[in-house]
């Protein structure tokens, strides 16, 4: 039975997929890449990662879906017109397809002569769980055994954000924004928003024994953002500069910080005193979840303070 | 052995697959950005799923594809910038064919 | 301080150059202040490394630049021969560049790549093995470049990019032979002749093909046929430039490359054991005919002058290949006085173009009567060339012929008789033409008319070493002269 | 405390710096970020000296061992690395600064340059699969901003074909991150050394991670994206990106290569680099001899200098201990020269185009007369790029034809001295326009003097790397670096003695025999 399922999801995976690559006009084909991330959602439960479904619900069909139809909102007035890719005359196709067929035809190979075995690391992890100042082994592997990682992992997040300023800056006339006036909207963003902030919290919460932690505690804080922002709401860069930019960049210092602070004791870096751990973690990711959740939001804020509508050359 | 970390991990491979297909074949910079973000998808069920197939949960692989997720964002989102920027000064969504000089 | 000599002498080029090319354009006076002060205390310090060589030391520098490989500077007496020829002659040189280019623009970048190019000829000459040797040789078809395009013009630009397309691929192929070499024998020091004649017999074949990797390399500045294109399209550049190539710097470090690579790597014995010798000796024939023949087509000076140093240059190389002491000397002493009256005949033409316009052999008629003075020494670089008693280059081919006899090569005296032949056929008709023929009525283009000969900067350096030429050719048996230095170099180290 | 710390300074540094410049000011900015400069060449000599000390050093992060935590490692390659990315980027901030006029422009230099040097470090020091991943897509998206950040059309042009170029990239890798943590169940490049069987899925996984490699350092024929890119950024990015910011992937390919032993389990994959490098020499040589613009010609001779580079691969021959340590001492050399020859070119050819005020190889008449000082700081690192001695250039192609010659690969050696005299064809090319004479000599700026002093310290640094190279190529050679490495004569004491006695060795005059 669950095989079945499993066989369902997969097929409908690959049907998802390939509709986001084919269908006309882009704006189905971005609708059918947010319906594959809410199948890849149901496939993480499916492969008990409750952790990356949530994850990939708010960031990678949320967050990036409402940025691609954003972006969308703008391709709009420009009549784009694709014409349909697949042309079997064309050599690029049939490039593009024996290329994809060798590398699934590789991978295959390379799977199938893999034998199964249980990773090492699974049970070292939970050896050292109890050491880690956490209960929820990927908070404790993310925070802790990788906290490495994810310190990179959010200075790329700041470097997107960066580039966004930079481009941003070049110009600083602001741009006319799709708005939601209808009242009906309003009220129920005044019961959303609240609701939503709540859920945003007990992620966070959460995270230290069960599923949940920074990322999606910061993607639903986003989230609000971005439905305050449609609403008419406007918490960017331009309200306070100084104020916005510690914002963002409070997570990153946080956890700078902390990660340093191992120095004076002569640790090596992003050592956690043993007793403190389990605070220090649930500040880091405090300081996260703000830091992530001003951040996505900004990510799609931004580019509305480009070149005026009428402005641009053609 | 778990049959469903070998069925998504073979998903995975699809989604790879048609990923870099969907890459290669569109010149329409959006597109090819869907089709990143799918290939991405692909790599992380691979990823999970191959670790997986023993029948455990791993959490190291898990904990890598969050990390994946959050920079395949910021990735998408850089993209987004630039193409939007691309958009506004050229009013094309594609690059021009040839940049040899 | 005495091992430090070396570095010292290469430092006093190099460092002259830097601060040439730090002063501004306009500074005229300082700018020759340093170079004629450099040159001077380059020969002061080379007189002094001199000594200390004749008083049996050998003053040397290294360092280490690889793992197992060193930059080694080094005073021997073959090194003395070398780096006394051009430090004089850079002296004279360097005088006549800065009358010569009097007035005109960018001698900053002009005299700042002379001294480095003079810098490397030092480096060539103090060279210790054969990487530091080729170090110093790459840097010398670097210096040379920015010489030979100097004008800017459609043509000497031309003339660059060949000359630099023959010796860098010259270099390439020179490259390829060291690394051979050293892989084979690991890092072999000038004189040290133990490891190739103690390799194994089954490497031989291998060395006689690094031989000939070699020799390719090294012959392209040598400017050995068919090597030699480059040569006479350089001629576009300025004449002191001519001069330094084909004299002091770019084709004599191809010849002594040569030199060291038969006497200091392979050594003359194995070298001639192995039968490496006679190839090198008809190839040198055949570029002293060729040269010569070609230079009688020839009808314009520069050119002509460039062909007969095809032909000169490979003098040198015919000596080192005459096994025996005789014909050493004669090779080696060639490499002097060829240098010596063959910058002679570059001032002389340099004057005769810068004064009166005269480039062409048809336009030197009855020239003797206006320049009597630049006119006497070209007929002595002339008589050299050719020979003639008592300048130098009959020394020169009086030993190479007893040599040749010697070593039982009786074929290279009838490649000296039939050079010396056509050496007189393209020499003495030009000097028929400057001292028999009318003076015309008007000069192609005259441009200096305050002097009764010309320039004083330009007359000096020309009338100095055609007088050395002379002196060399009259005092030979002294101990100092070009050939009792030669006999040193050939008994201290060849022939113990 | 700090500097017995090297490693954590080295990446907390730059990370700081780049926190502490988005805050402040752009004044501030400057100066926060010459303090950081600072404390990075301190820190990396300090590493050097630590390194020096007590042999390779592993920092294991949050006190956790690899494979559980990931550790940070520097042997002798690394530390070589880290100076070298101290020195070029530290004289490359200083260009900038004075490059790069006062305004929000300069104001976002600084915290992209941050984080772009924190993503070297990272990669130089990291010892773990998915954390290089992590790593090299800091430094893509770094770059890439750092390319877009003037915002015109060719820049954006530019960036965006990077971006795609470094996504699917960055994506194979993580491809075969995915396949060899399933194959192997750990991420730690040391445990994958000790437990690297030859297998399908190691060596698909390993093609997969190469492809994605090859594609970062732009290797014929997936160097497309390369010359719009470093062509078009503003100078000094230029030079970051071509001297450093390609080398972090070929860095990573030659740590997989020796550390999992590819050249011994798969040498025909060797042999295959060897020729997609020669490819790119004749490629990348040929293509900069068609140019007209004068930074589109030394992008492309970073095109072919990857190439060369490249050839160090099938010279790592498992049987011959000799021919491999040859090889890697070239190889390193030659990246270590580039980076140094090829900042210092881009940094020259950039004072170039501030004196003409035109891009073009045509402009360049008359530059040798009236702006000698440019164009030398060009020429010496042309000389390392054409690899004529003396200079670093030079040494490592000195090193890898004794490589060619003791392993028995003659046929390597034709095409190195080849593309030797390709490089000097282009190189000699832009002295050609610049010795032309000039139609209107009065339209030259005058760049200032400070950023001719950069491009020539630069270049200089090149020429100088030929005379100091056994220093360098020593700390190839400590104890327990790379399972290749066979110690000739290379012990810990003897690095250290070569380090403290002055290498000028004066040696007494040996009297001769009289005959």
């Amino acid at each position: 039975m669950s095989v079945l399922l499993d066989l369902l999801l997969l097929s409908s995976l690959w049907v998802f997929a390939l509709l986001t690559l084919t269908a006309l006009p882009l704006f189905r084909g971005v609708v059918f890449f947010i319906l594959l991330g809410l199948m890849l959602a149901l496939v993480w439960i499916r492969l008990d990662a409750p952790d990356i479904a949530l994850a990939e619900a708010a960031i990678g069909a949320g967050i990036t879906g409402v940025l691609l139809l954003d972006t969308l909102g703008h391709l709009h007035h420009r009549a784009d017109q694709e014409s349909s890719p697949i042309r079997l005359k064309s050599s690029r196709f049939w490039v593009a397809l024996i290329s994809s067929l060798s590398l699934a035809g590789l991978l295959l190979w390379a799977l199938l002569d893999t034998p199964a075995t249980p990773t090492m690391l699974a049970e070292q992890v939970a050896r050292a769980l109890p050491n880690s100042g956490v209960d929820h082994p990927i908070t404790a592997v993310l925070l802790n055994f990788r906290s490495y990682d994810t310190l990179l992992e959010i200075g790329v997040l700041v470097v997107a954000i960066l580039v966004g300023l930079t481009l941003a800056d070049k110009d600083s006339a602001q741009l006319s924004l799709p708005k939601l006036p209808n009242p009906l909207l309003q009220a129920c963003l005044a019961l959303l928003v609240p609701l939503m902030l709540m859920v945003s919290s007990y992620l966070l919460w959460a995270g230290s024994k069960q599923p949940g932690g920074a990322f999606q505690a910061g993607a639903v804080l986003a989230a609000t953002g971005i439905l305050l922002h449609l609403s008419g709401f406007r918490l960017t860069l331009r309200t306070s500069e100084r104020l916005m930019r510690a914002g963002l960049l409070l997570g990153f210092s946080v956890f700078l910080l902390v990660a340093a602070s191992a120095l004076i004791d002569g640790q090596p870096l992003l050592t956690y005193p043993d007793h403190l751990a389990g605070i220090l973690i649930l500040i880091i990711e405090l300081a996260l979840t703000l830091s992530i959740g001003l951040i996505l939001l900004s990510l799609f804020t931004l580019p509305h303070f480009a070149l005026p509508e009428q402005e641009r050359p053609k | 052995m778990s049959s469903s970390a070998v069925i998504f991990s073979l998903a995975g491979i699809g989604l790879c697959a048609i990923g870099l297909f969907g890459f290669m074949l569109h010149t329409h910079l959006i597109r090819k950005l869907l089709a990143f973000n799918i290939m991405g998808s692909g790599v992380f069920l691979l990823l999970v799923g191959m670790a997986q197939r023993s029948g455990h949960t791993d959490p190291v692989p898990q904990a890598l594809v969050l990390t994946g997720i959050v920079v395949a964002v910021s990735a998408t989102a850089l993209a987004l910038y630039l193409i939007r920027r691309w958009l506004q000064l050229s009013g094309s969504t594609e690059l021009p064919e040839d940049d040899r000089r | 301080m005495m091992n430090l000599l070396p570095l010292i002498v290469l430092m006093t080029s190099f460092l002259a150059a830097m601060v040439i090319f730090m002063l501004p354009e306009q500074e005229h006076r300082l700018r020759s202040l340093v170079n004629l002060g450099a040159a001077v205390l380059k020969i002061a310090l080379i007189l002094l490394l001199i000594q200390y060589v004749v008083a049996g030391f050998r003053p040397e520098l290294r360092l280490e630049v690889l793992p197992g490989l060193s930059m080694i500077l080094r005073a021997d007496a073959l090194a003395m021969l070398f780096a006394g020829l051009s430090s004089m002659l850079w002296l004279f040189t360097t005088l006549y560049a800065i009358g010569y280019l009097e007035g005109s623009p960018n001698r900053s970048r002009f005299f700042g790549f002379f001294s480095l190019c003079v810098a490397s000829t030092m480096g060539i000459s103090l060279a210790g093995n054969l990487f530091t040797f080729f170090i110093f040789y790459e840097l010398l078809t670097l210096s040379t470049y920015p010489l030979i395009v100097h004008r800017g013009t459609p043509e000497s630009l031309r003339a660059g990019r060949i000359y630099l397309a023959y010796t860098l691929s010259g270099g390439a192929v020179l490259l390829i032979g060291i690394v051979a070499i050293y892989a084979l024998a690991g890092d072999i020091e000038f004189g040290d002749l133990q490891r190739v004649a103690e390799m194994a017999p089954d490497l031989h074949p291998l060395l006689h093909l690094v031989f000939a990797l070699l020799i390719l390399g090294l012959g392209v500045k040598a400017a050995l046929v068919p090597l030699h294109g480059w040569l006479p399209i350089a001629m576009v550049a300025p004449a002191p430039v001519s001069a330094l190539l084909h004299a002091v710097a770019v084709v004599k470090a191809g010849a002594f490359g040569i030199v060291r690579v038969v006497y200091d790597v392979y050594g003359i014995d194995y070298s001639w054991q192995q039968g490496l010798l006679t190839p090198l000796a008809i190839v040198a024939s055949i570029t002293i005919l060729y040269g010569s023949l070609r230079a009688l087509q020839q009808t314009d000076i520069k050119r002509r002058l460039a062909y007969s140093t095809v032909s000169q240059v490979s003098y040198i190389i015919l000596g080192i290949t005459l096994f025996g002491p005789l014909g050493t000397i004669g090779g080696l002493v060639h490499l002097l006085h060829q240098g010596l009256m063959k910058v002679t005949l570059f001032f002389c033409a340099g004057n005769y173009a810068e004064t009166l316009g005269i480039h062409k052999i048809n336009e030197l008629d009855g020239v003797g009567t206006r320049m009597p003075l630049t006119s006497a020494a070209f007929t002595v670089g002339a008589f050299g060339m050719i020979g003639l008693p008592p300048v130098a280059g009959f020394i020169s081919k009086w030993y190479l012929g007893t040599g040749a006899l010697l070593a039982g090569m009786d074929w290279v005296v009838a490649v000296l008789v039939a050079s010396s032949l056509l050496n007189a056929a393209y020499f003495l008709p030009l000097l028929y033409r400057i001292w028999f023929k009318p003076v015309p009525d008007s000069w192609p283009h005259e441009m200096i008319t305050r002097y009764r000969d010309t320039a004083p900067l330009l007359l000096f350096p020309a009338l100095a070493t055609a007088l050395l030429s002379i002196a060399a050719g009259l005092f030979a048996g002294l101990q100092i002269s070009p050939v009792g230095w030669a006999e040193l170099i050939t008994l201290r180290e060849y022939l113990p | 405390m700090m500097l017995n710390a090297p490693i954590p300074l080295l990446m907390i540094t730059p990370l700081a710096a780049a926190v502490i410049c988005m805050l402040l000011s752009e004044r501030s900015r400057l100066l926060v970020s010459f303090a950081a400069v600072l404390i990075q060449l301190l820190a990396s000599l300090s590493l050097l000296l630590l390194l020096l000390q007590q042999g390779p050093i592993t920092h294991p992060l949050g006190s956790w061992e690899a494979p559980l935590g990931i550790a940070l490692r520097a042997d002798g390659l690394a530390v070589l690395f880290v100076l070298m990315t101290s020195v070029v980027a530290g004289i490359a901030a200083l260009y900038a600064a004075l490059y790069l006029t006062p305004g929000p422009l300069r104001a976002h230099f600084w915290p992209l340059f941050w984080f772009m040097w924190a993503a070297l470090n990272g990669i130089w020091l990291a010892a773990d699969i998915f954390n290089l991943y992590v790593g090299l897509e800091l430094l893509s998206l770094a770059a890439v901003g750092l390319v877009a950040f003037s915002g015109s059309k060719e820049a954006l042009v530019a960036a965006i074909r990077y971006l795609l170029a470094a996504l699917l990239g960055s994506l194979a890798y993580l491809l075969g991150v995915a396949l060899l943590y399933g194959a192997h169940g750990t991420l730690s490049l040391s445990d994958l050394s000790q437990q690297m069987q030859p297998g399908v899925a190691s060596s698909i996984a390993l093609a997969a991670m190469a492809m994605g490699l090859l594609l970062k350092s732009a290797l014929f024929p997936l160097h497309t994206w390369l010359p719009p890119a470093h062509g078009g950024a503003m100078t000094p990015v230029s030079a970051l990106l071509s001297a450093l910011v390609i080398k972090a992937s070929l860095y990573i390919l030659l740590r997989l290569w020796i550390e999992l032993r590819i050249h011994e389990l798969a040498p025909d994959a060797s042999q295959l680099l060897g020729w997609m490098g020669a490819l790119a020499i004749a490629w990348g040589g040929w293509m900069a001899l068609r140019q007209t613009l004068l930074k589109r010609v030394v992008a492309y001779s970073t095109v072919a200098q990857i190439g060369y580079i490249m050839l160090m691969f099938p010279l790592l021959r498992a049987d011959n201990a000799e021919a491999s340590t040859l090889a890697l001492q070239g190889g390193v050399l030659m990246v270590l020269s580039h980076a140094l020859a090829k900042a210092g070119m881009f940094l020259a050819a950039g004072n170039l185009i501030l004196c003409t005020g035109r891009p073009e190889l045509s402009a360049l008449a008359g530059t040798s007369q009236y702006r000698p000082l440019s164009i030398f700081g060009f020429g010496l690192a042309g000389v390392s790029l054409m690899g004529l001695p003396p200079s670093g250039g030079f040494s490592a192609k000195w090193l890898l034809l004794q490589s060619a010659l003791a392993s028995a690969q003659w046929w390597w050696i034709p095409v190195m001295l080849l593309g030797g005299l390709l490089s000097a064809a282009y190189v000699f090319r832009v002295f050609h326009y610049s010795f032309k004479e000039a139609e209107n000599s009065d339209t030259f700026h005058r760049p200032g003097v400070g950023l001719e002093i950069c491009a020539l310290a630069l270049s200089a640094a090149s020429i100088l790397l030929g005379f100091i190279a056994t220093w360098p190529l020593h700390l190839l050679t400590l104890p327990d670096i790379l399972p290749l490495a066979v110690l000739p004569e290379g012990s810990l004491e003897q690095s250290l003695e070569l380090l403290q006695t002055p290498t000028y060795e004066t040696l007494h005059g040996t009297s001769e025999q009289q005959p």
